[in-house]
């Protein structure tokens, strides 16, 4: 379970760097988004499942509702990032910020 | 992209599928934790101010994912007046209810003249009521913060 | 009976939220269940017919998993294009636009929300039955709407 | 062993978080902004229950973190919302 529980956690802190480093590199707003909502939602899910799981290493029926706990949030989060990049996406469209394209770059 | 452009400025601006139907899942949660918060004030982190701010917070998620009407539909201005008076009146109400039976302004163990359960029982029944009290006024001047700043003072359209 | 299905979901997360059984704070979790009850039960079940929630629940429990999987895999592929050292040949972000036979809203959202939160795709608007996607590469366009539409069609649609 | 990976974890979020601040410093348009700001929320509620298994005391900080990440998404909600209402760039 510990094991699990820690492999969990580095899987999520992988993702993280992934989406902080997509988000620094990527040459526009819309594929920055890509970087910033999905990698980070994923990654904040398998933390806060890997930290229920750890919190469950010493058994308790406490316990078993903390994880509940944290597992609402982990749920939360599934339902919110895709909104919120959902809102944040429309936003751009409607003050016209320009996607970038492959025509642009020079040859 | 064009034709994106136009279709999304043509829609009025609540009228996003999406948004509303994710934040009316959501919504009877995020009350009923703010409850959670005011009630558990005195185990856990939070309190009334706490519990208040997420309370009043689900409104105003309310008037931001559909429009300033709906939330009013849901909490009229009237009723939200009420409350925030309430809430001070329970808060004073206690304090000076306190001060009368011969204690200090909010000192709740005071109050076992009316009913002997005990000082202790009493202050921490005390704390649980002038923590309502808190939690039903923050709620209430935070949404009509929320709808008088978001509506210029006009109240019919807005954010 | 929408007012009851309201009070007894809140009942049964304020049990798993609160951790304690005294009367005391019991009653209380009672007290605060009715409040939201008469505040938003219009809101848990707006406009859907009564027992289609129940209905499409063992649907959903057998969607999310392979929902989670997909995410998984597309967000390993965009690990690979944003760790790539010439990231910008790898990249041909496109709009493209196809239309759906999905008729619940409900399913709609849930179909939008998969795809925005698989990586390399996201909804950028829904019209009547049109969705509108922004993806990162060419590939990952060609794949919608596909097998995830059916899913969902098979998870919320009610079969006729 | 386990807490030191903790920790590990912990300052390892707190570096991408400063990385981040850079996106919201200097991002071009204000909507680079507030997407960094999301991001950097999202990393303070999972921050918030590391450092509640750090200290022992992960029931007291899971309501903070519950009620972090709710004022986050409304905090990007809203700001959106503006921008759909006010249909322009402000400042460029």
């Amino acid at each position: 379970m510990l094991w699990a529980a820690g492999f969990l956690i580095v899987a999520g802190i992988f993702f993280f760097a992934v989406g902080v480093l997509g988000v620094l590199r990527f040459p526009d707003f819309y594929t920055r988004l890509h970087a910033a909502g999905k990698c980070d939602s994923l990654a904040a899910v398998l933390v806060i499942v890997g930290i229920a799981l750890y919190n469950l290493a010493d058994f308790s029926p406490s316990n078993l509702l903390v994880s509940f706990k944290i597992l609402a949030i982990a749920a939360f989060v599934f339902i919110a990032s895709p909104t919120a990049t959902h809102a944040v996406t429309e936003a751009a469209l409607i003050i016209g910020v320009e996607p970038w394209t492959k025509k642009d770059e020079p040859q | 992209m064009k034709l994106l452009q136009e279709r999304v400025k043509d829609r009025p601006a609540g009228e996003n599928l999406i948004i509303r139907t994710a934040v009316r899942l959501m919504i009877p949660f995020i009350q009923l934790y703010g409850l959670y918060v005011i009630v558990h004030g005195h185990y856990s982190p939070g309190g009334g101010f706490q519990g208040g701010v997420v309370l009043g917070a689900s409104f105003i998620l309310l008037a931001l994912a559909y429009d300033l009407r709906t939330s009013l539909r849901f909490m009229s201005e009237r009723v939200n007046a009420v409350l925030g008076n309430v809430g001070v009146l329970i808060y004073t109400g206690t304090g000076l209810l306190c001060a009368l039976l011969g204690g200090l302004f909010l000192d709740y163990s005071a109050l076992d003249r009316i009913l002997p359960l005990g000082p202790v029982e009493w202050r921490s029944l005390g704390i649980f009521v002038v923590e309502v009290g808190v939690g039903i006024a923050v709620m209430s001047i935070m949404t009509s913060l929320f709808w008088d700043l978001g509506s210029g003072g006009e109240m019919d359209e807005g954010l | 009976m929408a007012k009851a299905a309201t009070f007894f979901i809140m009942l049964t997360f304020w049990i798993l939220m609160s951790g304690m059984f005294d009367a005391f704070h019991l009653s209380l979790g009672v007290v605060s269940c009715l409040l939201v009850t008469l505040f938003s039960h219009k809101l848990l079940f707006y406009g859907e017919p009564r027992r289609s929630w129940l209905k499409s629940f063992p649907g959903m429990m057998l969607y999310l998993p392979w929902l989670f999987w997909q995410i998984v895999v597309a967000n390993l592929q965009v690990a690979y294009i944003v760790l790539h050292p010439r990231m910008l040949d790898l990249i041909d972000p496109c709009l493209i636009r196809f239309n759906t036979c999905l008729k619940r809203p409900i399913s709609k959202v849930t179909l939008a929300q998969s795809i925005t939160l698989t990586p390399g795709t996201i909804t950028v608007n829904i019209h009547e039955n049109e969705f509108t996607v922004y993806a990162l590469t060419r590939s990952a366009a060609e794949a919608l709407p596909g097998e995830m539409e059916r899913r969902v069609g098979r998870a919320l649609e009610p079969t006729s | 062993m386990m807490e030191y990976l903790f920790l590990g974890c912990g300052i390892a979020l707190l570096l991408l978080m400063a990385l981040c601040l850079v996106r919201v410093v200097g991002g071009p348009t204000i909507l680079d902004r507030i997407l960094g700001g999301n991001v950097i929320g999202t990393k303070t509620t999972v921050l918030l229950l590391i450092i509640g298994v750090l200290y022992d005391n992960v029931s007291m900080f899971v309501d903070i973190a519950i009620a972090y990440a709710l004022l986050n998404f409304i905090a990007t909600l809203g700001a959106a919302k503006y921008f759909l209402r006010n249909r322009n760039l402000p400042g460029e």
